[in-house]
């Protein structure tokens, strides 16, 4: 996101307003899956009373805020490697289990960060163009392929400024025709059978405008 | 505020007949029992039942669901001895039967659970069970292709429960509970002992409330005498 | 076993002697299942000092001998449904994990009872046609594919006075090629890439009577 | 009398060059870091090591291994961004990278230890990850078919253990170790507490004995700061 605004007199959703809003639509009692990275900070705008259960891949069901620094514990860490703490009810598991829950479809949601998506739901996010030296897919692939629901938290412009949602993917695939919702930093976009359908924009926003930052038809719901 | 404790008039709402049940339970270990009669209670009829036996006779549990013939067929590794009511009803055409390798069983359910649609074992491999199922060789051992094992409805007995659906059993009163709870669209459990959230250590709860969908507390206490 | 003795001067083993005979096999630590019946006997046999392990497929790992009627617990069964108890050590597993141990080739022993052995170690011990109304198998078939060795302890001859060792089985198989060695009434017969051999024999008998109970050609070791 | 703690230089007596070796952890929590110590002083090298990354980083631990050239091929998910040597001595061809995806990687060990020789899953299909692999549809979905892992040895980390090799974790550090426990001919176990055995829970023992094979009881304490 540049400081100067790409549209007059529209001004972009940031991060945490991203996340603040994917925030607002996720329902209590849920078991969700953060990717990491930014999605992470959609934890903190869920109000505890929702009880929605946070899984980490590294074996947590019922993961709380990040610990002050008096509170970490080294051995309790979260799939980004940071610091995490348990809520009350939480549950520890073992690898194959923690990915059992993913792969078998047991998260109500997953949120992940995007390279690019197309308008069938193809997600790219693991690696830019397969020949990296040591590419790193960690737990991507699982939760994309598994959970009921896969949410994108992503800009619309990649910082060389080309559109992430696009006709085809041109990165690898994290795994095929899995999104269901894009949130952004200018509107919230269904993926449907008859592709992009945006559902709301920030204010100010036009749907035409949306379009010259989409890489494929969009309309709005 | 995430509470699945329900009445147990309520724990089947909405089953439908046809639907594939999983029973847990071996022996009258572990087996839910009073969920078991509010299913007869409840209706659901034309029912495949997933469970490790046919019913260890009496007038209660699996054998009672089999002799209210709600049962079209039993996918098991054995009926057993006991099993009079299944035997009857199975010799007279009225129950299908499918016997399968208790640990081809146990995997077919927690790949159920797991999202795995299909694996392979040399269990049964050359032999009737293993019959008209794809084989592959692997390293120059053959194995057969089994397919996972997935329900609409899992029927849990557990010793302690929180209202998220944390679970502990006891003994080998766990046996196919732990895994047949990851393997339904609708997992309903009868616990013995109502906990606090809270009350059971995170490293010790052996299924997680993801899997529980509704809890019913039923302190029955001990399983029948065999 | 008939009370009349098949051949003259020598005494079979009754099956307690056979599960002594058995015992006298096992090495110290190891992890065994016992099948149902017959071979649970072995257990009484093996001093506690050796420190084996028993294997209860319904998910025990450290069953310890039968209880007394006062400390039978409803909760704590064995595989045959029988009551059981833990010894100091013991762990309780569900039956995925109980059957990873047993498929994944842990228990060093399984020992079985058998309907039929062929000369290349078949095993038929769950059917006797196939055309039962309602046959059970259990988890014989996966124990029998799975243990690092399989042993049989069984009669030589049916209640009808047939040979269970044979050429080739005409009952329904349990597993093929799976046992390596077999434990009766009148010898000790170790399955061999050439056959049956046996490598004892009880006292007074011939090589020579025991191929006159053995339905395919056996030989001394 | 079972008893499966040796002397930390013993525990990798017989390790031969060209082993296939899983190393549990995730991050450095629950990494069986001294074991690495060990087997680094051991000398066997030619190793396929197969863990869920390349090294946190710094002189211990996997990125200790790689440093001193004993890794011929590395099989994770995840190299990381500290794994520098791992990363050198890749671009330098000397050390091959097979990246699987989280969950295939855990599900191919937990294949292993338990005897199924491969499976199916949905992840990676149409994806470069998947290329090359067999495929099959079941009930209209495209699977892949990946194959179990099982390795000569295995290093685990556990905070109690007792000497039939009885083991619980703390937090997670459970992660990896209990099914790469399961899954190799010789399973190696650092135990932070050295437990009286009876000590622990028959219900809450998360890897039994049966899948251990030597025991060093090293009180190394917590992992390092990252």
């Amino acid at each position: 996101m540049t400081d100067k605004l790409l549209f007059e007199n529209v001004k972009p959703r940031s991060r945490v307003e991203i996340a603040k809003r994917v925030a607002q639509d996720v329902t209590a009692g849920w078991c969700i899956n953060l990717g990491i990275g930014i999605p992470t900070m959609i934890a903190d705008y869920v109000p505890a009373s929702a009880e929605v259960i946070f899984h980490s891949e590294n074996g947590i069901l019922g993961m709380g805020t990040a610990p002050s620094e008096a509170d970490q514990d080294p051995w309790l860490i979260n799939a980004g490697k940071q610091y995490a703490s348990l809520v009350t009810g939480a549950a520890i598991i073992h690898h194959a289990d923690s990915f059992a829950i993913a792969r078998g479809g047991h998260l109500d949601l997953c949120v992940l960060g995007a390279y690019q998506v197309s308008q069938n739901g193809d997600l790219a996010n693991w690696a830019i163009d397969g020949g990296e030296s040591a590419p790193a897919v960690g737990g991507a692939m699982d939760l994309a392929v598994g959970a009921k629901r896969v949410w994108l938290l992503m800009t619309h412009l990649s910082k060389a400024g080309v559109a992430k949602l696009t006709e085809n993917c041109s990165y690898p695939l994290t795994a095929a025709g899995c999104v269901k919702r894009i949130y952004t930093d200018y509107a919230v976009i269904d993926v449907t059978e008859n592709g992009f359908e945006a559902i709301e924009l920030v204010d100010g926003m036009t749907i035409e405008q949306l379009q010259r930052i989409v890489d494929a038809p969009i309309r709005m719901a | 505020m995430i509470d699945k404790f329900v009445a147990i008039a309520d724990a089947f709402e909405g089953v439908a007949d046809g639907s594939t049940i999983l029973i847990g339970g071996f022996g009258a270990s572990g087996e839910p029992t009073q969920l078991i009669d509010a299913l007869v209670e409840q209706g659901a009829k034309d029912l495949t039942m997933v469970a490790n036996g046919a019913g260890a006779g009496g007038d209660f549990g699996i054998s009672r669901l089999i002799e209210h013939k709600r049962v079209r067929k039993v996918i098991c590794s054995f009926p057993g001895r006991k099993a009079l009511v299944f035997a009857e009803q199975h010799k007279a055409g009225e129950v299908e039967l499918e016997i399968v390798p208790q640990g081809t069983i146990a995997e077919r359910i927690r790949a159920g659970g797991a999202g795995i649609p299909a694996f392979y074992t040399a269990t049964s491999a050359g032999t009737l069970l293993g019959e008209g199922k794809p084989t592959e060789v692997f390293d120059g051992v053959t194995y057969v292709l089994e397919r996972a094992i997935k329900a609409d409805l899992a029927l849990i007995e557990a010793w302690n429960g929180d209202r998220w659906g944390n679970l502990t059993y006891r003994s080998t009163g766990r046996n196919f509970n732990p895994i047949m709870a990851m393997a339904a669209e609708l997992t309903v459990v009868q616990v013995q002992h109502k906990v606090e959230l809270g009350d059971l250590d995170p490293e010790t709860i052996i299924t997680p409330g993801v899997f529980v969908n509704r809890m019913v507390h039923i302190p029955h206490g001990n399983p029948p005498k065999f």
